[in-house]
């Protein structure tokens, strides 16, 4: 459903961003995007969901390729129409509205008010918690908790994909796992996902296939399992222990 | 969304017509306009602007004050601001700042009346065309002394310069250069200064004669009546209020309650109830245009209807609206349908020969930027019949110019000297509202010239 | 790194230092004019004036609207002192300079609560604050109807006011133009030398990340009130000096010296945020620029089309669309908006950018990067 | 007590205009996180082409009001479309002193078109005053807290129900994260700004009726007084703005009434609000109503 080929973004007319990055992603599947720090993760994400221009980047050739048609220059907000929702790198929930209105906002796109109404009753369901303090301001939510109204918000404009940079960054353990389990399930109601993550034991354990980045270009792929098994991907990222990331640019 | 951008469009398209059609609407007087710039274009007039032809020194000119007593002299030396045929008047005025509502007409007026001379009586002394120079002061000393520096050089004297603070800030350098300078704002303490020329009745004079009319000759009131004051917070309201209070003190009446205020101030609620309340019947109104009519709207508001008594500043004709049924106002000119005075006929014949084309009509500030030239005028005449427009020479040309005759455009004529010779105006007329009366809307009810005057000193 | 915090670094930066101060002692034997003097004048004033707000607003982030009021207590101060009490200039440049810096760091704490948008408006209650108290104490400052400022002194080894070197005199204009650009070129000196060492880069610090710089052991507060102080006192003296040229002074009404405060901030976004230099050259251009305009404006004028009219007015009578005062106000806020649009980092950063392509086209091995300070990111 | 009741109704009207102001302000500060000082020019602007409407044309006072309201939302628009479109990630002082620079510049344009140096308006109410229990108010005044109310209470539930609303305040918070969410930043900017010179015209409209009719340009800054009304409400909150207005204009106008003391000087309580503004962030630092900032590391 979703074909990126031959990528190539630049930040601030002068660094590289990404230098030609494949991926393909079919309906219906997880997959996984790993990589190291600065490889480009984030980047593609952005290039897909038309956030290049925030950063003062753009894509210099390649394309992008949404159910075959072109997203490169669509803007934001055309792209979510068009199916693709996301929660962001760093949560970015607008800590000054409610729990009810940061999901409001995530709905922006949907006119259908019942429609709305009940993708809004399957987030509760997914995450009782932001059901219990809906009006609540989001800013004093837990760093899981707030992580869940990410992927609840990016779920109420009612997404065929989905794309999570890095859920599982900075929170504990027990919380991951649910976190994991949650993908799990919301992939299982036809939601195609994109999972980006450092944690490649988590990502790959629910993946059905894997990129991995480096250097801005896909420096391996397969199917999750080949990746599990693959030799460097072991030295490299499944050092048995969740990678812990620190400063993000 | 289609729809949307159509609504939008035509909308910005009104503006924009709208914008082009206020832009164009100025050609529609074309013709009359184009050529005023154009000087030698004038029929009749008899002396070219061309030669320094030294024959024709006796002008026509209707603005010779002082008959021929003097043997006349040679021609004047080229001088600063003088090049030997075209003579430079320099304007420090309010173009863009606050007092720009100001500024702008008085030097239209100025404008008006040396188009006349230049156009009808070939210039000063029939041969030297004037050219008007101005500087942006934005009512503020720092720019004023810039734009003094500018033009001072380039102008044999300063023929206005607007409002008090640039002209306390540019007074020490008018000294300092020995140029004359016209203070556009009447404050009495400028009748004591060698280099001012100032012209009109003072603002004390003013108050002092209003209060004098409302005692004693109005009918409206007496000593008995209730009577307050609002002054604005500068040179001119504190002279005009110490005008007042010495005109309180000789007839016999209290100053009630006195308030202040700020120019740009906007809310007039507490200082109309604080008059309400002290039941003052009248109020003298040492004020500003905008801010009176704003004083009088919340005093219609609140039901408080006294009888306004004001100066020169404090009305301006394009402000005054009905509820200014009960305002009296002290001013130097006459009616302007008074065609019993000539000067005023003349003023209004030139205003509308040489008016920018936008369709002005003539008010009280245009006329005070028209006529204060007049002065200017007999100076420089005097000048040239002496023969000498340096700045000396300007000087000296004051102190014997003696009285200037505006043909009853002022209410009396103003007798200029050195500053202890000087007898300043103090003559006012009074005027009431009249909406029916324009376009100035004010009729005129007396022409006095208070005797507690002779006993008020100026700059006191 | 040593090198890093020298004060000229290149050749060029001292060819540049040593034509400025030429500059500075030419113009004056070249012109003669009282009016250009003061035009220049002015301009110094600016120049001093913006390099405080540059120190607060381009190195270390704070947003103001408030250095009109500054520049008011400096001038009143030295009014007070120089001309009434007829303190020699050392003394009242002092205690322009104290007065303005002390109220600056009065406004520090408050710029410690308030961030962004709260502290420009807080800059902004500081302007009315002091005009209503120019306004009204009258004692100080002669209330409404201003000041005289005459007789102020302006000695102090040589008398500037009365200055004559080697036999040749110059008038009261050329040599306040010596004195007020011998302190911008001494202030400039002193900016340099804050942002180049460690105090500098502290402010920076606090600029980019408040609560990081912090956490790094930058004394956040204590700092931010230094910068305030600073910037209070250098506009402060900017203010006496301006004083000194105008002779008087008035409050006049908040309205119009917020518009001062606007103009401070425009000299510095069009000269360049956050470059040691950028305030000075923003005054050099903004500051004769209405006069530019009214020297020139036959030159520039032209005729409209469609409403086919010249676009300035040649007297208040003829036709024409503008008058030159509401030219240059116009011209004024459109080169406002212009620089913050398209050029951000001012004349300077875009003199920068010519040296730099001419550079990489001469020499492409050069590797002198673009010289480019950091550009403010006030938040 | 009557001088009370009276100075307390006409601070609130006065409140009215400076909340109609002020909503201005906060409408753009909730969608761009920014100030907008060319709101002065908005209101500026908008009271002139009113004027020439309704005065010079002829046209019914209150279509006036509505053409104008519609033209200036067009001539806002069109300004944001044309320079903060392009500025909308840069930092907020930077965005402050570009609507600075178009403040400046739309009041060079009134002495342009318009060269009488005053005006006189034409407002409907002028002298029309009726009294309540003692205390006479004007119908100016009576329409300039009906529009404030009416006013708000759209933005009310604009921000609260609609989809533009919402998104208007996403954008506000964080530009990047509501785009993620399928808000068109840039058409929320559009909007507030549309919506901001709207109001901006009834602002100026009841300013100058309330003024006696008299028109200059000053009025152009006389929008910088309700900037404590705003801040002091809390910078995104309608709410807060119109109680924020009523609080300084009652101040204001009280304070005038009542204290007076020679060293207070004259005039006090034109720096009233300030002071009152100062005093309150000191304990509020995001005003009466406003959302609190989360400081993000």
């Amino acid at each position: 459903m979703l074909r990126v080929s031959d990528l190539e973004v630049v930040y601030s007319a002068a660094v590289l961003g990404l230098r030609g990055a494949e991926l393909s992603v079919a309906r219906g599947s997880i997959v996984a995007l790993l990589g190291a720090n600065g490889a480009g993760k984030t980047t593609l994400l952005r290039a897909i969901t038309g956030l290049l221009g925030y950063h003062n980047a753009r894509i210099t050739s390649g394309q992008i390729e949404l159910n075959g048609s072109v997203l490169n220059d669509v803007a934001p907000a055309a792209i979510v129409r068009r199916g693709v929702g996301q929660a962001m790198e760093g949560r970015r929930i607008f800590g000054e509205l409610s729990i009810e209105d940061n999901l409001k906002v995530g709905g922006v796109s949907v006119k259908d008010r019942a429609a709305k109404q009940q993708t809004r009753d399957y987030v509760f369901d997914l995450f009782p918690v932001l059901g219990e303090r809906r009006r609540q301001q989001a800013g004093y939510l837990s760093g899981g908790e707030q992580q869940m109204l990410a992927i609840g918000r990016a779920l109420m404009s009612q997404p065929d994909l989905l794309l999570l940079d890095e859920p599982s960054l900075g929170l504990a353990p027990l919380i991951v796992t649910q976190i994991r389990d949650v993908i799990a399930d919301i992939n299982k109601t036809g939601t195609t996902v994109l999972l980006v993550e450092q944690n490649a034991a988590m990502a790959l354990s629910i993946a059905d296939h894997g990129y991995v980045l480096e250097n801005g270009r896909v420096g391996l792929s397969g199917s999750a399992r080949q990746l599990r098994e693959d030799d460097s991907m072991q030295a490299l990222y499944l050092g048995g222990t969740i990678a812990v990331s620190e400063n993000r640019s | 969304m289609t729809k949307k951008l159509w609504l939008v469009s035509a909308l910005l398209l009104t503006f924009a017509l709208f914008a082009a059609a206020c832009g164009s609407s100025d050609d529609s007087g074309d013709s009359a306009g184009s050529d005023t710039t154009e000087p030698t274009d004038g029929s009749d007039t008899t002396a070219p602007t061309d030669g320094t032809e030294p024959a024709d020194s006796g002008s026509d000119a209707t603005v010779a004050p002082d008959d021929g007593s003097v043997e006349p002299a040679g021609d004047p030396e080229p001088a600063p601001g003088f090049d030997g045929e075209t003579i430079k008047l320099g304007y420090l005025t309010d173009e863009s700042g606050p007092l720009a509502i100001l500024g702008v007409p008085l030097t239209t007026g100025s404008q008006i009346y040396w188009d006349y001379v230049n156009e009808e009586l070939g210039g000063v002394g029939g041969r030297y065309q004037v050219e008007l120079a101005t500087g942006d002061t934005k009512d503020d000393p720092s720019s004023a002394v810039q734009e003094y520096q500018r033009l001072k050089d380039d102008s044999v004297l300063f023929a206005q310069i607007l409002s008090t603070p640039p002209t306390q800030a540019v007074l020490e350098f008018l000294k300092e250069d020995n140029i004359v300078g016209v203070p556009g704002s009447l404050a009495g303490t400028w009748a004591n200064e060698a280099v001012l020329m100032p012209n009109g009745a003072a603002y004390e004079y003013e108050m002092i004669n209003i209060a004098d009319w409302f005692v004693n000759d109005s009918g409206l009131g007496g000593v008995d009546t209730v009577q307050c004051v609002v002054s604005v917070n500068d040179l001119y309201g504190e002279v005009g209020l110490d005008g007042l209070e010495y005109a309180a003190g000789e007839l016999g009446f209290e100053l009630t309650e006195k308030r202040t205020m700020n120019r740009n101030d906007t809310d007039f609620a507490a200082t109309v109830s604080a008059l309400d309340q002290a039941g003052c019947e009248a109020v003298y109104a040492i004020t500003v245009p905008r801010e009176q009519s704003t004083m009088m709207a919340e005093a219609a508001t609140q039901g408080f209807d006294p009888i306004w008594l004001g100066a020169l500043p404090s009305y301006l004709s394009l402000l005054a609206g009905p509820n200014f049924e009960k305002f009296y106002v002290a001013l130097d000119n006459p009616d302007f349908n008074d065609t019993s005075v000539p000067g005023m006929v003349d003023f209004l014949e030139r205003f509308e020969t040489y008016k920018p084309d936008s369709g002005a009509e003539p008010n009280s500030f245009f006329f005070s930027g028209y006529y204060q030239q007049i002065a200017v005028h007999a100076l420089l005449e005097k000048a040239v019949e002496l023969g000498d427009l340096s700045r000396e020479g300007i000087a000296n040309a004051m102190t014997q110019l003696g009285e200037v005759e505006t043909d009853g455009l002022t209410a009396e004529n103003y007798v200029y000297g050195a500053p202890e010779d000087r007898i300043p105006t103090s003559a006012s007329r009074i005027f009431v509202y009249d909406p029916d009366n324009p376009p100035n809307l004010l009729t005129e009810l007396a022409l006095l010239d208070s005797e507690l005057n002779d006993g008020y000193e100026l700059g006191g | 790194m040593t090198d890093d915090l020298r004060l000229l670094r290149s050749a060029g930066a001292r060819i540049g230092a040593a034509l400025a101060v030429a500059a500075v002692v030419v113009t004056p034997l070249l012109i003669s004019s009282d009016f250009w003097m003061s035009v220049f004048i002015a301009a110094g004033v600016f120049a001093l004036g913006g390099l405080g707000l540059n120190l607060l607003t381009g190195y270390t982030g704070q947003a103001s609207l408030g250095q009109a009021a500054f520049v008011l207590i400096g001038a009143y101060t030295a009014a007070w002192f120089g001309a009434d009490k007829g303190w020699p200039m050392l003394l009242w440049m002092a205690a322009a300079m104290l007065a303005a810096g002390l109220v600056g760091a009065a406004i520090g704490p408050f710029a410690l609560r308030f961030k962004g948008n709260y502290l420009v408006v807080v800059s902004i209650a500081l302007v009315f604050v002091t005009v209503h108290v120019l306004q009204n104490w009258d004692s100080f400052s002669g209330g409404f109807n201003g000041k005289s400022v005459g007789g102020i002194s302006l000695s102090f080894l040589v008398d500037f006011g009365d200055l004559s070197i080697f036999g040749k005199q110059f008038t009261p204009e050329q040599g306040l133009f010596y004195l007020t650009w011998i302190v911008v070129g001494l202030a400039t000196l002193a900016v340099a030398n804050i942002i180049r060492t460690r105090p500098g880069r502290a402010l920076q610090a606090i600029r980019d990340r408040d609560v990081a710089a912090e956490v790094i052991g930058i004394r956040v507060a204590r700092n931010k009130v230094i910068v305030f102080a600073l910037s209070g006192a250098m506009a402060g003296l900017a203010g006496g000096l301006d004083a000194a040229r105008v002779g008087f002074l008035t409050p006049g009404v908040a309205e119009s010296q917020l518009l001062l405060s606007i103009r401070y901030v425009a000299v510095i976004v069009v000269g360049g945020v956050g470059t040691v230099v950028g305030a000075i050259v923003g005054a050099l251009f903004l500051g004769p620029l209405p006069e530019l305009v009214e020297e020139f404006s036959d030159k520039i004028n032209f005729t409209v089309p469609l409403v086919d009219q010249p676009l300035l007015k040649d007297s208040a009578t003829s036709e024409g669309i503008m008058s030159n005062a509401v030219f240059s106000e116009i011209l004024f806020s459109i080169l406002l908006v212009v620089f913050l649009m398209f050029q951000p980092r001012g004349l300077v950063g875009l003199w920068h950018r010519m040296v730099a392509s001419l550079k990489r086209r001469g020499t492409p091995t050069d590797d002198a990067g673009p010289d480019i300070e950091p550009v403010a990111t006030p938040h | 007590m009557d001088k009370f009741l009276q100075l307390f109704v006409s601070g609130v009207a006065l409140g009215g205009i400076y909340a109609l102001i002020a909503l201005g302000f906060v409408v753009i500060y909730k969608a761009t996180g920014t100030f907008n000082f060319a709101q002065g020019g908005f209101v500026l602007l908008g009271t002139y082409l009113t004027y020439q409407l309704a005065v010079e044309w002829e046209v019914n006072f209150y279509l006036s009001t509505l053409i104008a309201v519609l033209a200036m939302a067009g001539v806002a628009m069109l300004i944001e479309r044309t320079v903060l479109r392009r500025m909308m990630d840069q930092p907020a002082f930077t965005i402050i002193l570009v609507t600075v620079g178009i403040l400046l510049f739309l009041q060079q344009l009134v002495p342009i078109i318009w060269d009488e140096p005053g005006l006189r308006f034409a407002n409907p109410w002028l002298g029309e005053v009726v009294d309540i229990g003692g205390v006479s108010i004007s119908h100016a005044n009576i329409w300039t807290v009906v529009y404030a109310g009416v006013v708000f209470g759209a933005f009310a539930l604009f921000f609260k129900f609609t989809r533009t609303g919402i998104g208007m305040q996403a954008a506000a918070l964080d530009q990047e994260a509501a785009a993620a969410q399928g808000i068109s930043v840039a058409r929320s900017f559009q909007v507030s700004w549309a919506i901001a010179g709207a109001v901006g015209v009834l602002a100026g409209v009841m300013l100058t009726a309330r003024g006696g009719d008299a028109l200059t340009p000053a009025i152009g800054f006389v929008a910088l007084r309700a900037l404590p009304a705003m801040i002091l409400g809390g910078l995104d909150s309608p709410g807060g703005a119109v109680v924020g207005g009523v609080i300084i204009g009652v101040a204001e106008v009280l304070t005038a009434g009542y204290l007076e003391y020679e060293w207070l000087g004259a005039n006090f309580s034109s720096v009233v609000p300030y002071l009152v503004l100062i005093f309150v962030l000191l304990f509020r630092p995001s005003g009466l109503f406003g959302t609190k900032e989360v400081e993000r590391v």
